[in-house]
């Protein structure tokens, strides 16, 4: 296409697919999902056409609706429990987000009424009167309990000491670099605690390590295994090629 | 010029009111019905036609506010400008955490399905939203909750004047 | 009726300013002088001699108030009730004061690493913390320190019942 076509602006992937629900006039809760995700990539590829860039929750979400397009053209697999029910749609998660989302918007637009009519209005500055009309708190404290508050405290006073520690050895260390020791530690071992890389570092370490663990799994290098929620993280290094320097 | 005593009372009330109030309200101090208010408020409203003020009716409550030609001289008092238009994120943003509050942002992005940090931030700039404390657990993130001040803007006076959700959660 | 424009602008300026406004105040926002500010008052002042407010002068600076004859209608309206609970910020404000009392503000904000002013005034509102008194030394700053009704919440009789596992003085 020689032309610039004016693209429509969504807010978020679940934005344009209830536009395009409504434009296809469709019902909500029997989405035609094959015709509606070809739609949803169309748009996706007039982005690319028109050099804009298209960010990643867009992406995700063609990935779901491929992923629900295709569950819909398979017989159901006899997996877990909960999805043995008869009834069991896979579009029905999918459904109950937009409508969520649908609902936020008209809330959202209510208020956007109400704020457009208080443009240029002031209210009151000073207080009225002399009369006591300080809150009456019913809930001075919430839930906090002493623990809390040692254990607030001992924090901000360990933070103070941590920082001073910081200032007195500058530590300056890449992602890149990070991500060379990290594979150093992973190579020839067949799995370890993801704990244990973090040991005696800063604060900023810690994070360039989260960092260089989760580009680790982007290349393909490592498996993260986590076998239950908190539990401990274990690195799985199947495929950690070291850069031989020359 | 004599005033119905009603009406002197009334108006001292909506001035001195930190919150919109209804003909409920007023009937409830005054001890007057209803019908009675309205029409004290209709003979407020006529004679605060010529001043810089006027009453105004925001969801079914009334308000003391300066008139919107005066905006350009009551900015020159510093006081923070609540014209500038709100973004669609930032409305929707706001939407979730008055619904959902206490929020954090990223129940508020799983709703959103987008990021939603400047939307956050610019909220709290504007003082529209505050922390309410952390959420326990893994990160401890922040929770988000409205203030008095978007109770003020939006002449809401409690979360219940919000449209009712009309799907279940 | 007709009102000057000057006039309504004043008016909404009374309204709307967040401090008692003098007339140089006022003088130097609608760029008329002293004198002329003076009568355009006098003019306002006359015309709410009917209504529920009046135009009190405050050290020389004016202020839209209800006059004293409201003030037991007003009264009614009654103190706001508040149910929320405490931001972070005043939570690690508090937890520093009862642990460092007598502490000052400044004292507060370099534990934080960030001001602490509206948090400090929370506390005082929900009356957690009071002032002790002043420092000695520059500025003379208020010391602040725990309340019974801190006490009361949490349940210790002194201080010395504050936990004190972790924390090295």
């Amino acid at each position: 296409m020689g032309y610039l076509i004016q693209l429509e602006v969504y807010e978020g992937p679940f934005d344009l697919l209830l536009d395009l629900i409504s434009k296809n006039e469709v019902d909500i809760w029997d989405i035609p999902i094959a015709s509606i995700t070809e739609q949803y990539l169309e748009y996706l590829y007039s982005l690319q056409e028109q050099n804009l860039a298209i960010t990643g929750e867009f992406l995700v979400m063609a990935a779901t609706l491929i992923r629900i397009k295709s569950r819909m053209l398979l017989p159901p697999e006899p997996v877990e429990e909960d999805e043995l029910d008869e009834d069991f749609d896979p579009r029905r998660e999918l459904v109950e987000q937009l409508l969520r989302y649908k609902f936020i918007k008209e809330v959202a637009e209510f208020l956007q009424g109400r704020y457009e009519q208080s443009t240029g209005l002031y209210t009151r500055g000073q207080p009225a009167a002399k009369f006591d009309f300080t809150p009456i708190y019913t809930n001075p404290v919430g839930d906090l309990t002493l623990r809390d508050l040692n254990q607030i405290y001992g924090s901000l006073k360990v933070e103070i000491v941590k920082e001073e520690r910081v200032h007195s050895v500058p530590t300056r260390i890449s992602v890149q670099e990070k991500l060379a020791r990290v594979r150093i530690q992973l190579v020839g071992q067949p799995r370890v605690s993801f704990g244990d890389l973090l040991q005696d570092q800063t604060p900023a370490e810690v994070v360039l390590t989260f960092l260089a663990v989760l580009e680790l799994v982007r290349l393909g290098e490592i498996a993260v295994v986590q076998e239950k929620s908190f539990g401990n993280i274990n690195i799985v290094p199947y495929a950690i090629e070291l850069e031989v320097q020359a | 010029m004599t005033l119905s005593e009603a009406e002197v009372i009334v108006e001292g009330l909506i001035f001195a009111s930190e919150w919109p109030l209804s003909p409920q309200d007023i009937a409830e101090i005054i001890e007057l019905d209803e019908t009675t208010v309205e029409s004290v408020l209709e003979n407020i409203r006529k004679r605060y036609e010529f001043g810089a003020l006027t009453i105004r009716n925001v969801g079914g409550a009334y308000q003391m506010v300066t008139k919107p030609e005066l905006a350009s001289w009551i900015e020159k008092l510093g006081r923070p400008v609540i014209n500038a238009p709100l973004t669609v994120a930032s409305t929707e943003t706001l939407a979730i955490i008055a619904y959902e509050q206490p929020v954090t942002r990223a129940e508020i992005e799983q709703i959103r399905g987008v990021r939603s940090d400047s939307a956050v931030n610019s909220l709290l700039e504007r003082e529209l939203i505050c922390e309410l404390g952390r959420k326990a657990g893994p990160g401890r993130p922040i929770l988000y909750g409205v203030t008095d001040k978007f109770f003020q803007h939006f002449g809401i006076r409690s979360l219940e004047e919000l449209p009712l959700q009309g799907i279940t959660k």
